[in-house]
Order: structure tokens, then C-alpha cells, then sequence
């Protein structure tokens, strides 16, 4: 089967969406990005095409009569002992590289010692990672072993009497290694089927399935690609499309009635209008500075330590925001910290923050020409239920009555805008 | 006892000043039923509007408190502040009480504001107030008279009072009165800066453009009264220090504060000028049109905005500093204000030879937080302390 | 504008470069001839008054913009911030200032001569007055100063004519006799007035021809070497008359043959979008700048910095039957000092009358005066006009802030909805 | 106390910064000069400063042989103010100036570079300060974010100094927000720019901004880098370049005690402010615990 995909090259993470021939989405894939473009392109394809064949699985499921409970069930079994072979994967990469470096470079046997018992906890570890009902800190390898590897190194290093920061510089080379090396390319159909054998919900009709869909061809017929802050983008330049026109005809596609859009991402935050058909009309964005953006959210997790979605719950128990002032990205966990010395609770300054940033996004909003009905809040921010709540609030206090569109995939908008360029574009030479 | 009164009469004043919906004049205009017109900082004839029954009405820019969300819209990143504050304000309808809004020439920005008031609030009267930059009596004189005569005939067009001679003489007294009283408070201040904190002079000369300038003359009156008698207040082993640049977009209460914690007597400011602009009363005898026109090209205070001519930029700071006694100067201006970061570097040549010791920082209206001011300002008290006399 | 490497291979270029290089080279031995130098601005500028008494005018903005396309204001600029001079502000002035430690050489290369007389004409930028107050410090000479009120409630009024008439007879006048040591000649104005007019007829014949389809001419990056001749040294002269026949007579034969205009790579192919552009353009990277348009086929078939000399498309022209009154009158008439309304009125008028796709501003970190309000003046033609319009964010002679990667991903996007909206080729 | 024990006095300082906190406790000896008893510094990571100053602390006691009530005062700088036990505050700047010319006497300047702020001051040789610059409220060139990149450079602080030394061909790092140079360090990676160089082309560029502080105060003669960053060979080195590459005569020099130049500055400073207290008759209690 023919496929069209689009792919956002963000700054912080890579999107992929793939239509189905008759223009519906078959899967998503998101991953971090990272300084090989291609290899990040590679990989949120690959997981869009994973995505979609867990799709085209539940389809063939449903076409032979598993009902519906029970395809839940069994499919995200399937999923989390596939995500945990993934990580399995990932892990005994990990180790390799480590390995090499810990014997090409200066280390001494306490450390690789120290190391090698790290490794073997989160391999143990990973198990109680994944299984149904589970979730993660994060979906990205790096963040989530990472995270894993800090915590259990520090106490190594305290024991042993080693240097942590060493230690935290070996895991961060060795990453970067592992993630500009594996692309993904282990096939879909050993993992699916070593995934199948861990759960206990299999059965036939299931394997019969899987069978079917891991047969399944499917082939690409058109992509584009889309993305900012990167002067070179790894797409032919007649397969780029502009990021704002990508995001307004998402938007579009999914809000049909959107005429105002706001993308918060890592880096940029734009705002744009569009008309009836999704093409826009005028946009904003921000420049030279990144405050406000995504990533000051990151400084301040990184800096709370906690995960970036554990962020907006925290500060939406805030009573009181705090009035915050610099949106300095870099700035922030030093923002944080002073306001916590000066005896703010933590929800509050949180709260203070998420709305300053929004502040920021309603500048732009405004100068772009303002918010019509209907709204369509998308990017990786759009995910932070505080941001979500801070922006819904002043557009009532500055606009009035606004419908505000949020959809669970709205950091995919990007990526489906230009999908559906390809998709066009595909269409045109095939019919012409 | 007085204690008390004084922090009531400041707190009142901060109140004034900090309410953006401009409450008080609400009041005046129920009460009056005249017209009340903004202004932008630094100078307009109030004794003019004044005299025409009009209520002179100082916007000086949003202050720390207000959240912009529409200014942003109108001003790129590299405009200082206070023109995307007072749109804001006009466009939250915060400015609605007003009938007008004057913008007399400070700068290009300031300039193309007037423009897009016009835009945005045609109904109202909007007028860009040119002031002459050319100081003989036959051409800047004259023009600047045309320039008068245009705002009264656009007053009296909105339903001002008629102009009338004798009604401008009563007013220019009223208002020598209050630029008198507001001379005294900084000898006062020069002369025993423990008694007037700056902080407190800022909010009530701040408040002093809001009030009609009757209740202005009584309260200032009564403050000065009050200060001068308590002897509670008593001197701290500080630096003085002469504070430059903040004649437009106005520093935020608390950066005026820190500079006072942070070891600094301020004992001479450029705040607020419109109270200070005509450096002595005015003629009340001859033609009082006259009088405005003259004060404003002969005794007007020296400003980043005003054309040195054939001076020498920079003295008339070194004789301030001097009139002050003070120990330093503090540059403090807004970013992004071209008139006074084009001045400062004149301003520091002539303040260097004279052999006096400077510092400079930005701010911004909205600033919240003020470390690094401190830290500087604070290493300046401490440079002048531990040194001075050494 | 001489030191751009050649793109036009027309006559009138070389032509202009000729005149422009002799100007300098005249300047540069001004102190062995004798000759004798005013420092004044570009805006509503006094040159045919200067040149009445043989003197000789400099213009510390073209020196500004010329370093800038030398690459030398980089180094000019930090100069004067390592003296105390602000980030902040307007970065022709510190590129002055840097120009002027660095030796006071000028674009050809050689050094220009101190003034004798700074003739600050106070039009339509506040800075202007800053910057002659910093000049009088560096200088020991005579300043004086042309206060031109600002059209604040959109017209001349006569009392502002006054102004700036008694301001040229008492004031200026005199000045410039005792720098030149000559006395005002009025026919011999009245001779030069005439020129002006006529040079002023062919630049507009010039600037109008871009309502062609194609417009044979680029009227911002095109159009500021057509006003170079006009807005300094040479208005009222013989020479300027010859250009600017010469000129309308090329372009009129271009529009003949149907042709586009010529860019930084050649002639222009095909003419995809005509653009009206608000503000002035980047010098230290003017023809990447360019390319960014000429490359997708974008023309700027007119531009407000093109007037920011003197407007003349609405009709004014020197009149050498008012001489004083006419001078003052296009001084008060400049683009900057015009208010918002008038500006956005004039934007409009261009969108409609040389049929254009969208409005661009080039937002000017430096220049407040042309950018403060071009936020609202771009929502305001596009909602009286409807055509998509554009934002993009420079500076005139600071590399710092000129962002090629962040301009281009700007530009490309709004060529993409301009296309995209016409419901044009690619979607 | 009587007078000839004034001649010699304990003092202690401590530097709170944003980052980390550092403790001196010395012996001062009035005109004959003054020595460092014992260093000590903690990095922050996310605990109370007030709690870190007081562990610091003591431990810098400790390594004295000395206990609080020995100490005639105790000074605190930076965020200090903190500090419930201190005896005095002095202004950063005023106390790094102090610092500097204890630690190089013919130092015309210091320039103090720690996590969020860098810092210019320029002194005469009794540290009073002349004049200063300081980096604005946009954290591009500070130790933060050099630390950031480090990081994701699998690099840790010790070794981006030596590493930094190591670069042929440094490559410019241009954009001038610290996130957005984040990416331009992607960039670079993905084009396949060594480490060294990104490190030594980001030193660079942060030199740059150093030096141009320095230049702006017009100083002349020897800068001491104090601060977090002081232990960067690379940014010293770079820095040793961007202030000969220009014309202007400053030379840049580092001490082993750099990091502790404030701490250092406000002990001496609170000798100082001990003995002219005395002077006036005045006894300050120290409220050590
Ligand atoms: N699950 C999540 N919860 C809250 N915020 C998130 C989540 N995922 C991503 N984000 C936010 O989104 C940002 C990235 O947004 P994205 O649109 O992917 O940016 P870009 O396109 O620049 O890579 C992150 O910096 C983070 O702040
Ligand atoms: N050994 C080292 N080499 C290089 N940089 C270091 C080293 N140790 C600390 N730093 C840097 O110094 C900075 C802290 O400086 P410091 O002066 O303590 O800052 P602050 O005064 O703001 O707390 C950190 O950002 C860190 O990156
Ligand atoms: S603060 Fe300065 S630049 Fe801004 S409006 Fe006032 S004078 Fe103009
Ligand atoms: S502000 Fe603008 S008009 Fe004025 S000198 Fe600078 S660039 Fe020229
Ligand atoms: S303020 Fe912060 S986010 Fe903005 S440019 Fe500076 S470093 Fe970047």
C-alpha cells in the first residue's frame, strides 16, 4: 500500500505523520532530535510506520471478529513488551559504546566497575518499566535511561568515593554515540514477535494477525519535510515546505473552523491566522530569543527534576500565581530557585512561569492579528494542561468567548500539514 | 502622630498614581463636568488646559503592574516600554474618562504614538504638541505661540472654556504655586536627604499630575509641613548621589527604593519634570501667553530632549551635582530610550572632568527584579563610602 | 553606493558611480583646494543652498550605510560602544562615531575633510538632533540648526512654513555665508531650483515606471541607488539632470522591450510577486538581502525609503518661483516626517496604484522613527487592502542583527502564502 | 580586646553565589598583610544556600583548627544576606575587587565569571573600585550555558578547559541567545565539527564579550579572571586572545585561589570594617553557631 509522510524537524523533537492513500493518518512517530538530522528523520518514520501497523493490526483484528475490549487489551500488551524490546535494544547499545569508552579513555577499574553495575540495575529495571498500564517519564530512550543512570551513578559514586561528574559525562558521550548510530532498522517483525511471546493475552487469531500485517508492503510514495532552526534540512528543497504553512494547514485539517493558530514548540513560538482553506493569511513569530519557549520548560523540570508532564498538573494546584517577569530560558532555574528562597511555594512560582510564558505567546498572538474563533493551540507545549489553562484563561479576559481546539496529537501538527502537502503533490502527479 | 500622616498622604498618592483606572478623575469630571486631557511625561502648558477648565491628566506609562498583551502588537522588541503600556491602557479602556491625549515632542516615539492614536481612538482628541527647538523669541517664540493657539482653538472646538487672559493669569499662579512648593521639597531634600525620602517625593509628585492641582498645592504643602517637622527622621551614613535619565518612561517604585537601600541619598533627579520644566514662576503681569512661551524658551530645565544649542552638554549636570553636593551620579534610563543613551556619553565626558564618579544602568517600567541594580549601585555607595576622602 | 560590486552594467551607473567617486575625491582634497565642507542629513536636506555658496556637503548617513556595505561597521560600531555609546540606539550614529576614530575615511578610501560648518537639519528623526550634539563635541566648528516641525496633524500649516522660511533667512543663510565666506545669491538659486524640479520630473517618470507588468525597475534595492544622486550631493546640479534623463531614458526602453529589472545575478526572469516595502534596507548585508527576493522572483515595485529624501510622487517639486518657500516645503514634506495616518494612507495608495501582492515591512532595529508604529501600519493597509502582508527584522548598519537564516525562513513563508493564497502553482 | 590584639584578627568570608558557595577563613594582620587559613567550596545543586553556607562553613573551620567564637567577624557577599550568623555584608563587586588585588597585587581589574553574570571591575591598587560592566540580563556567554552544552556534549567542566586548548580551527558560534546557540551547536555536531573546536569556538565567543567589558572600561595592564570559570584553561586562554587580538594592552592572568577572590575580599574587608568600628569603640558580636 502506497503512503505519504511528513516530517517536523523541530528542535527538540522530530514528528512524522503517514496518510493512507485516501488522505487518512495511518500512524505517528515522534522522537528526540538530535545533531544527525537524517537518522532523527529515519527514526520518527519508523515510528509512525510502527504506529501504523499496530493500526492496520487492530484493523485486522476487528475484520476477524475480536471484539473491541479485548483488542485493547491484547494491543497494548503488544505495545509495551514491543516499546520494552525497544529499549532492551537501545540498552545493550548503550552498554557498547560505554564499554569502548571506558577502555579507550582514562577511566580507572573503580569506575568502569561502578558502570558496569549501573548497567546491570537497569537491565534488571527494565522490566518493571514496561507493562500494561504503565507509563514513563518520557518516551525518548535518552531521557529515560538517562534519568535511570543519573540516579543510580550518584549513588555508586558516593559509595566508591568516585567523581560524579565524570560519571555523568561518560553517559552523556556515550548517548550522543548511540543516538547518532542506531537507526532503528531492527525489523518491526522480530521485535512484534519476540513482544508476543512475553504476553500472556496471545492466542491464535492474534498471531494469525500480526503474521498478516507484518507481510504487509507498504511503500512510500511522497514525503515532505518541514522544520526551523536548522539551516539544512536533509529533504530535497521542492520536498520543504514552510513550517507556518504546515502548521495552519494541520490545524486546518484537524479544526476545519480554525482561524487563529498558536504553536508553542522548543525553540519558537508562532502565531498564525488562517482562512476558510487553511492557507494563511498572516503569522508571527518569535526572534533572536528563545525565551518563553518549550525549552524553559525543560530547564525547569531538568531543575525540579521531575518529568516535563509531571509540570503542568503541579502548577495547576497553585492558588496564587506568582508575577514573573524573565522568560530567559537559562534564566529560569536561577528564577526558580531565588523565588523558592524567598519562600514562594513551588505551584505558585510554577503557575507565575507558565502564565509568563503565555504572556509572551499572546504578543505575538495579538501581533499577528489577534484571536478569532476558532483557536487552535498546538506544539509540545500544548500538551502542558497549566499552559493550556493560563492561555484559556487570558484569551477570556483579553478576547471573550473563544472555542479553543486542543487535540492529544496537536504536537503532530506540523508533521500532518506537510504530509498533506505530499499527499497533494502526489495526487497531482498521479492523476496528471 | 505625624508619622502616621505622612505615610497616609504617600500611601494615598501611590494609590493615585498606581490606579489605572484613573478613579480620581472619573470623580473630578463627575464633580466638575469639564474635560480632562493626558499627557505624556516630561512638559505641556498645564496652566493652558487649566485655564480652559480642562483637567491636565499625567500618563506616564503603565507601571510594573500592568500585563501587556496588546502593547506587544504595536511595538517591536527594541521600543522601550512606555508607548506599549499606554496603548495597552487605551486599549483596555482604562483611558476612556480622558477626552484627549497630548504628545509633546520627546522623541519618535513618542511622535508616531500621536499617529497611532488617531488610529485607534479617532473620537477623541489626539494632538502631537511640537515644541520649538529654536529658542529666539521671534521664530521658536512665535512658532511655539501658534502651536498654543492651535491646542486652544482644538479645546475650545471639544467644549473647553473659551480662552480667556485673565483665567491663564489665575492658573500660572496656582501653578507657580505648585512648581514652587515642589522646588522647595528638593532644596529640602538637598539639603537633608533623611527627611525626604525619594520614594516618597516620586509618588507625590507622580500623584501631583493626577490631582487637580488645588488639592496638589494642599497636599504637597502639607507633606513639606510635616517633614521638615519630624524629628524621628535622622541621617544614615550614605552616598549622594544625583540620578540622571529617567525623564520619561519612569523606573519602577521598587528600583527606587533599592537604590535607596542599597546606600544612595538620592539628592537630585530628573523625575517627573513637568513640575520642574519652567525653573522659576512665571510672569503674571503681561501678556500670559507670553509668559508661557518665554518660560518655556528661556528658564526651561536642560534635558535630553531639548536642543544644548551652544552649550556644552553635560554642565548644567556638573552644576547640579555641584548645587547638590553630591558624590556621584547614577545614569538611569530606560533601554531602548535614544534620547538619553545618546546623551549619556556627553553627559559622562563632562562629568568626568570634573573629576565625578559615575555608574550606569537600564531598567525597563515593568523590572521586577532589581539584584543587579543593587549590586551595582550598592558597589557604588560602597566605593564612595569607603573611599571618599581617602 | 559606489563600492557595491558592479550589478548594473547600464550607463547611468557608471555614470552615477563617476559622479558619486568625484564627489569624494573632491571632499578628499578639500583641504589643499580650499574647499570648503557642511555636514548635514539626507532627510528634506538644504543641498541646493549648500552648493549656492560652493560649499560642499557631507552626509554622515551615506558614510553610515557605505561602511556598512564595506563591512567596516562591525568594527565602527564596537568602537563607539567601547566608548560608552548604548546597544540601544540608533547605529548610524556609532558607526559615525567609529568611522570618525578610525580616521574619518571616507567610502573611496580617502579622508574626508572636517566640517566647517554642521548644518543640523532636525527633520523627521529626533536622533538627528543627537547625533550633531555628539559631532559638536568632536568637532571645533559652528553648528546651526534647522528646527522642521513635524507634520503631526498631517498638513503644512503656515505658521510652520513660517518657521522654518525665518529659520533659512536668519539662521542658515547667514551661516553658511560666514562658512563660505559668499553672499547668497537668489537667481543663482532660483537657476539650481529649476534644475532640481527637472531632475525630480525624470526620477518620478523613473519610479513610476514600476507600474509596468513586468516593472522594469527593483524600486527599494533597485530603487536606492536611483536616489542616491537626488538626496545628496547633487540636486540642482547640471550633472543630476544629465543622470536622471539619462536614466528615464533606459528604463523607458526597457519598459519598451518589455523587460524586467536587473538584479544583483542579472535580469529577473520571471516577475512572481510585486511587493510594496515599508522601511529602509540592510546594508551590511544588502545583496543577500536582495537575492532573497530576486531569487523567488519578487520585485518591490515601490517603496516609502525611497522618499525618505523628499516625497516628489505626489506633485511637490522645487519651485523656483518660491525659492525659500519651496525649500521649506520640502523639507516639512519628507517621508519620516509625514504622521502615521499620511503613511499608511501613502502605503495604501502604492499597494493599489502599482498593483502589489503584499506590503513587507523591514522593521529598522536602529531607526525609531520609521519604526515605531509599523507594527499597526501593517494590519492597517492589509485590512484596507487585503493583501497579505509581511514582517521581517533588520538593522541598518549592524551585522549583529541581521539574521540571514531567520529572514529568508520569514521571507520564503510569506511568498509561499502569497502563492498559496492566490490559490496559485504549488498547492 | 585590646589594641595590640587588633593587630591580628580572624576573620572568615563567604561568597554565596548562584551556583556555589565558597568559604575563606584567613588571618589578617592589618597593614603587614593577610593569609588564607583554610578554603573551602560546595556546589549548590539544588540545596538551600543557607544550609550550604553553614556545612561550607564548618568545614572550612574545621580545616582551620578553629572554632566560630574564634573569628572576629564574618562577612558575607553575594546572596549573603542568607546567612543568619554573618556579621557584615559587602557588595560583590566590592568584595572581588578586594579579593583580586590580595591575590595578584598588580592587578588593574578583575573579571568575575560565574554561572548567570560576568562581571568587569576595575580598581585602583587599595581595590577601590573605579568602575565596572556587567553582562545583561540575557544569559548567552555564562557559565550556565556553557555547562549546558558541555553536557550535551558528553563533556564534563574539567575536562572543557584542557579539551579547549586541544582545538586547530575553533569554529564561530554566532547566535546570540544561548538556546538558539543550543541548536547552532547541533548544527556544528552534525557537520561533523570536532568538540574541541565547538568548545574553543563557544570560549571564544564568550571571550569575546569578556573582553569587550574590559575594553569598555577601558582598562590597561593585568585582569584577573576570578569566579566559578576561572578554572577554565580554555576560556582563560581564549580570553588571553581576545584581549591581545585588539589593540589595548591587557593581560589576563588566573590563581589557584580565584574562585574564592569574593570570599577572600570580604574577610579583608570585614578586617577592615572590624578595626574601624573598634576605633569608634564599637564591639560586634559574632553569631556563629
Ligand atoms: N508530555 C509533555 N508534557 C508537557 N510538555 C511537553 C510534553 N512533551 C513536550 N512538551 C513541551 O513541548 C516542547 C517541544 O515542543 P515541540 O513542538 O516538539 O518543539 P519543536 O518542534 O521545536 O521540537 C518541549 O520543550 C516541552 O516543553
Ligand atoms: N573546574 C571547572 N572548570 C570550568 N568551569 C567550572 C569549573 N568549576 C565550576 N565551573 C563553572 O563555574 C560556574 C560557577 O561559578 P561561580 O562563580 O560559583 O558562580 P556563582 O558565583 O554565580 O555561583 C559554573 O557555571 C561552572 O560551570
Ligand atoms: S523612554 Fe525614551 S525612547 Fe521611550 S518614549 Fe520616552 S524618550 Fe522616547
Ligand atoms: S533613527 Fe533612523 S532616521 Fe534617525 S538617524 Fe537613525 S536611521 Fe536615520
Ligand atoms: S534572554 Fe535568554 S532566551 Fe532570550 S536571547 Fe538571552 S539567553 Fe536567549
Amino acid at each position: 500500500m502506497n503512503y505519504c509522510v511528513g516530517i517536523d524537524l523541530g528542535s527538540t523533537t522530530t514528528k512524522a505523520v503517514v496518510l493512507g492513500e485516501s488522505g487518512e493518518v495511518l500512524g505517528r512517530g515522534i522522537t528526540n532530535s538530535r545533531s544527525n538530522y537524517e537518522i532523527a528523520c529515519d527514526v520518527s518514520v519508523g515510528e509512525a510506520l510502527i504506529s501504523a501497523r499496530f493500526g492496520l493490526l487492530e484493523e485486522a483484528l476487528a475484520a476477524e471478529g475480536v471484539e473491541a475490549d479485548r483488542r485493547k487489551v491484547q494491543l497494548e500488551e503488544l505495545e509495551q513488551g514491543f516499546r520494552e524490546e525497544q529499549y532492551r535494544g537501545d540498552l545493550r547499545e548503550l552498554g557498547s559504546v560505554m564499554g569502548r569508552l571506558l577502555e579507550a579513555g582514562t577511566y580507572s577499574a573503580q569506575e568502569a566497575d561502578a558502570v558496569t553495575c549501573v548497567l546491570d540495575k537497569m537491565e534488571q529495571n527494565a522490566g518493571s518499566l514496561y507493562g500494561r498500564g504503565k507509563s514513563r517519564k518520557s518516551d525518548f530512550f535518552r531521557d529515560l535511561a538517562g534519568g535511570e543512570y543519573l540516579e543510580l551513578v550518584e549513588g555508586e559514586a558516593k559509595t566508591r568515593a568516585l567523581s560524579f561528574d565524570r560519571l555523568v559525562g561518560l553517559y552523556d558521550k556515550a548517548i550522543l554515540e548511540v543516538e547518532n548510530t542506531v537507526a532503528h532498522d531492527e525489523s518491526f517483525s522480530s521485535r512484534i514477535k519476540a513482544a508476543l511471546g512475553r504476553i500472556p493475552e496471545q492466542d491464535a487469531l492474534l498471531a494469525k494477525a500480526i503474521s498478516a500485517v507484518v507481510a504487509m508492503n507498504l511503500t512510500k510514495a511522497g514525503s515532505v519535510g518541514t522544520g526551523y532552526g536548522r539551516q539544512t534540512l536533509p529533504f530535497a528543497k521542492e520536498d520543504i515546505r514552510s513550517e507556518i504553512l504546515c502548521h495552519g494547514l494541520g490545524a486546518h485539517a484537524m479544526f476545519p473552523n480554525t482561524r487563529t493558530v498558536l504553536d508553542i514548540g522548543g525553540q519558537d513560538t508562532k502565531a498564525i491566522q488562517v482562512d476558510g482553506n487553511g492557507i494563511v493569511t498572516s503569522f508571527q513569530m518569535n526572534d533572536r530569543c528563545a525565551a518563553g519557549c518549550g525549552r524553559y520548560l525543560g530547564y525547569i523540570a531538568d531543575e525540579m527534576n521531575i518529568g516535563l508532564h509531571e509540570l503542568g498538573p503541579m502548577a495547576c494546584k497553585s492558588t496564587r500565581p506568582v508575577k514573573i517577569n524573565s522568560t530567559c530560558t537559562v534564566f529560569a532555574g536561577a528564577e526558580l530557585r531565588e523565588r523558592l528562597s524567598l519562600g514562594e511555594k513551588r505551584e505558585d512560582i510554577l503557575a507565575g512561569l507558565h502564565r509568563a510564558i503565555i504572556l509572551r505567546a499572546m504578543s505575538l498572538l495579538a501581533r499577528s492579528g489577534g484571536i478569532a474563533d476558532e483557536f487552535t493551540f498546538t506544539g509540545g507545549v500544548a500538551k502542558n494542561p497549566a499552559a493550556v489553562e493560563a492561555l484559556r484563561k487570558l484569551i477570556q479576559e483579553n478576547y471573550g468567548e473563544r472555542t479553543l481546539n486542543i487535540s492529544p496529537d496537536s504536537i503532530y501538527t506540523g508533521a500532518l500539514g506537510a504530509a498533506m502537502f505530499a499527499q497533494r503533490e502526489w495526487r497531482r502527479r498521479h492523476c496528471a | 502622630m505625624s508619622a502616621n500622616r505622612i505615610l497616609e498622604l504617600v500611601e494615598s498618592a501611590e494609590e493615585t498614581y498606581r490606579d489605572m483606572s484613573l478613579a480620581s478623575v472619573k470623580a473630578w469630571k463627575e464633580k466638575t463636568g469639564g474635560l480632562a486631557i493626558g499627557f505624556m511625561p516630561i512638559y505641556v502648558p498645564r496652566e493652558l488646559l487649566h485655564a480652559q477648565g480642562v483637567l491636565p491628566v499625567g500618563i506616564m506609562g503603565g507601571g510594573d503592574d500592568l500585563e501587556i498583551i496588546r502593547g506587544d502588537a504595536y511595538y517591536q522588541s527594541y521600543i522601550c516600554h512606555i508607548p506599549r503600556s499606554t496603548i495597552e491602557l487605551g486599549l483596555g479602556g482604562q483611558l476612556d474618562c480622558l477626552d484627549g491625549m497630548l504628545f509633546p515632542a520627546i522623541c519618535d516615539v513618542i511622535r508616531n504614538l500621536s499617529g497611532m492614536w488617531k488610529f485607534e481612538f479617532p473620537e477623541k482628541l489626539s494632538r502631537y504638541l511640537d515644541v520649538p527647538q529654536d529658542f529666539t523669541p521671534e521664530m521658536g517664540g512665535e512658532f511655539y505661540k501658534s502651536e498654543l493657539l492651535a491646542l486652544i482653538a482644538d479645546l475650545e472646538k471639544r467644549g473647553a472654556r473659551p480662552y480667556d487672559k485673565e483665567a491663564l493669569r489665575a492658573s500660572i499662579r496656582l501653578f507657580n504655586e505648585l512648581g514652587g512648593i515642589v522646588r522647595d521639597l528638593y532644596a529640602l531634600r538637598r539639603a537633608s536627604p533623611w527627611k525626604v525620602p525619594t520614594a516618597e517625593l516620586y509618588c507625590l509628585q507622580r500623584a501631583a499630575t493626577i490631582w487637580p492641582v488645588e488639592e496638589a498645592i494642599t497636599i504637597l504643602r502639607e507633606y513639606h509641613e510635616l517633614v521638615l517637622a519630624d524629628e524621628t527622621r535622622t541621617p544614615m551614613d550614605q552616598a549622594r548621589v544625583v540620578l540622571a535619565g529617567s525623564f520619561c518612561e519612569q523606573p519602577p517604585l521598587g528600583l527606587i527604593k533599592t537604590l535607596e537601600r542599597s546606600g544612595c541619598y538620592i539628592v537630585d533627579d530628573d523625575f517627573i519634570q513637568v513640575h520642574r520644566w519652567i525653573t522659576r514662576s512665571l510672569d503674571v503681569e503681561g501678556d500670559p501667553l507670553e509668559a508661557l512661551v518665554n518660560g518655556f524658551l528661556f528658564d526651561a530645565m536642560a534635558s535630553p530632549t531639548r536642543y544644548c544649542g551652544d552649550k556644552t552638554k553635560g554642565t548644567e549636570l556638573v552644576t547640579r551635582v555641584e548645587t547638590a553636593g553630591a558624590e556621584g551620579v547614577l545614569f538611569c534610563a530606560p533601554s531602548f530610550c535614544d534620547p538619553a543613551l545618546l546623551d549619556q556619553p556627553m553627559a559622562v565626558a563632562s562629568i568626568e572632568k570634573a573629576g565625578i564618579p559615575w555608574t550606569a544602568f537600564r531598567y525597563s517600567e515593568n523590572n521586577g527584579q532589581f539584584q543587579v541594580i543593587r549590586e551595582q549601585a550598592g558597589t557604588f555607595a560602597d566605593s564612595i563610602k569607603l573611599w571618599s576622602g581617602v | 553606493m559606489s563600492e557595491e560590486k558592479q550589478v548594473f552594467k547600464d550607463d547611468s551607473q557608471l555614470r552615477q558611480k563617476t559622479m558619486i567617486a568625484d564627489h569624494y575625491s573632491r571632499l578628499a582634497a578639500a583641504p589643499d583646494t580650499g574647499e570648503k565642507s557642511v555636514y548635514t542629513f539626507v532627510p528634506g536636506n538644504l543641498t541646493e543652498l549648500i552648493r549656492n555658496f560652493d560649499l560642499l556637503p557631507v552626509l554622515p548617513e551615506i558614510n553610515a550605510l557605505q561602511s556598512a556595505m564595506r563591512g567596516k561597521s562591525k568594527e565602527y560600531i564596537a568602537a563607539a560602544e567601547r566608548e560608552g555609546h548604548s546597544e540601544d540606539v540608533c547605529t548610524y550614529v556609532k558607526c559615525d562615531v567609529g568611522m570618525k576614530r578610525a580616521g574619518n575615511v571616507g567610502p573611496t578610501g580617502e579622508r574626508l575633510p572636517d566640517p566647517d560648518l554642521l548644518l543640523l537639519s532636525y527633520t523627521g528623526c529626533f536622533t538627528f538632533m543627537k547625533w550633531f550634539e555628539i559631532l559638536k563635541q568632536e568637532y571645533d566648528c559652528p553648528v546651526t540648526m534647522l528646527h522642521v516641525p513635524y507634520q503631526g496633524e498631517g498638513e503644512i500649516t503656515d505658521s510652520m512654513r513660517k518657521y522654518v522660511v525665518d529659520q533659512i533667512k536668519q539662521k542658515i543663510i547667514p551661516a553658511l555665508e560666514k562658512a563660505s565666506g559668499k553672499k547668497f545669491d537668489i537667481d543663482k538659486l532660483r537657476e539650481q531650483l529649476r534644475r532640481s524640479a527637472q531632475a525630480e520630473d525624470d526620477l518620478v517618470a523613473v519610479l513610476e515606471s514600476a507600474k509596468n507588468r513586468p516593472s522594469p525597475i527593483d524600486a527599494y534595492f533597485g530603487g536606492v541607488y536611483y536616489i542616491g544622486p537626488i538626496f545628496t550631493a547633487f540636486r540642482g546640479t547640471e550633472q543630476a539632470v544629465d543622470y536622471y534623463r539619462l536614466l528615464n531614458q533606459e528604463i523607458q526602453e526597457r519598459v519598451r522591450l518589455g523587460k524586467g529589472p536587473v538584479t544583483p545575478d542579472g535580469e529577473m526572469k520571471e516577475e512572481r510577486f510585486r511587493l510594496v516595502v515599508e522601511g529602509p534596507p540592510n546594508w551590511t548585508n544588502f545583496r543577500e538581502f536582495w537575492k532573497m527576493f530576486s531569487e523567488e522572483g519578487a520585485v518591490c515595485v515601490a517603496s516609502s525609503y525611497t522618499k525618505v529624501g523628499g516625497v516628489y510622487d505626489t506633485g511637490f517639486r522645487h519651485d523656483p518661483d518660491r525659492p525659500l518657500e519651496s525649500l521649506a516645503e520640502y523639507c516639512l514634506g519628507c517621508y519620516t516626517n509625514l504622521n502615521l495616518p499620511s503613511r499608511v494612507d501613502t502605503l495604501e495608495r502604492y499597494v493599489r496604484e502599482y498593483q502589489a501582492d503584499g506590503l513587507l515591512v523591514n522593521s529598522i532595529k536602529s531607526c525609531n522613527s520609521f519604526s515605531a508604529g509599523q507594527l499597526m501600519m501593517l494590519r492597517e493597509v492589509g485590512d484596507r487592502t487585503g493583501v497579505p502582508c509581511g514582517f521581517v527584522e533588520s538593522d541598518l548598519v549592524d551585522p549583529r542583527y541581521f539574521s540571514g537564516s531567520n529572514i529568508k525562513n520569514r521571507l520564503e513563508s510569506y511568498f509561499q502564502m502569497i502563492e498559496q493564497k492566490r490559490g496559485g502553482v504549488q498547492v | 580586646m585590646t589594641k595590640e590584639q587588633h593587630d591580628s584578627l580572624l576573620v572568615a568570608g563567604i561568597d554565596v553565589g548562584s551556583a556555589s558557595v565558597q568559604v575563606v577563613v584567613m588571618r589578617d594582620n592589618g597593614p603587614a598583610g593577610a593569609e588564607v587559613l583554610a578554603h573551602s567550596s560546595e556546589r549548590l545543586r539544588r540545596r538551600e544556600p543557607a544550609d550550604v553556607a553553614q556545612t561550607t562553613f564548618n568545614s572550612c573551620l574545621e580545616a582551620a583548627g578553629l572554632v566560630a567564637t574564634d573569628l572576629q567577624y564574618i562577612a558575607t557577599t553575594g546572596e549573603g544576606e542568607c546567612v543568619p550568623f554573618r556579621t557584615g555584608h559587602f557588595y560583590g563587586m566590592t568584595a572581588h575587587a578586594r579579593g583580586g588585588i590580595f591575590l595578584a597585587p598588580d592587578a588593574k581589574a578583575i573579571l568575575d565569571v560565574g554561572a548567570l553574570h560576568a562581571r568587569a571591575v576595575m580598581m585602583d591598587e587599595k581595590a577601590k573600585v573605579l568602575g565596572y560592566r556587567m553582562t545583561s540580563q540575557c544569559a548567552s556567554g555564562s557559565g550556565q550555558f556553557l555547562e549546558n552544552i558541555s553536557r550535551y556534549l558528553g563533556v564534563t567542566m574539567d575536562e572543557v578547559g584542557p579539551l579547549s586548548l586541544e582545538a586547530d580551527n575553533p569554529e564561530v558560534c554566532s547566535a546570540i541567545c544561548a538556546v538558539l546557540a543550543e541548536t547552532d551547536v547541533i548544527n556544528m555536531v552534525s557537520r561533523e565539527i570536532s568538540t574541541a573546536n565547538i568548545i574553543r569556538g563557544i570560549h571564544d565567543s564568550m571571550a569575546g564579550r569578556f573582553a569587550k567589558l574590559l575594553r569598555s572600561l577601558k582598562v590597561e595592564g593585568m585582569a584577573l579572571v576570578t569566579g566559578g570559570l576561572s578554572a577554565d584553561v580554555g576560556l582563560v586562554a581564549a580570553l588571553e586572545d581576545a584581549c591581545c587580538s585588539k589593540k589595548g594592552n591587557i593581560s589576563v592572568t588566573t590563581h589557584e585561589l580565584s574562585a574564592h577572590a569574593g570570599a577572600i575580599g570580604a574577610a579583608i574587608w570585614g578586617a577592615f570594617r572590624f578595626r574601624k568600628l573598634a576605633g569608634k569603640g564599637l564591639q560586634l558580636g559574632v553569631g556563629a553557631s
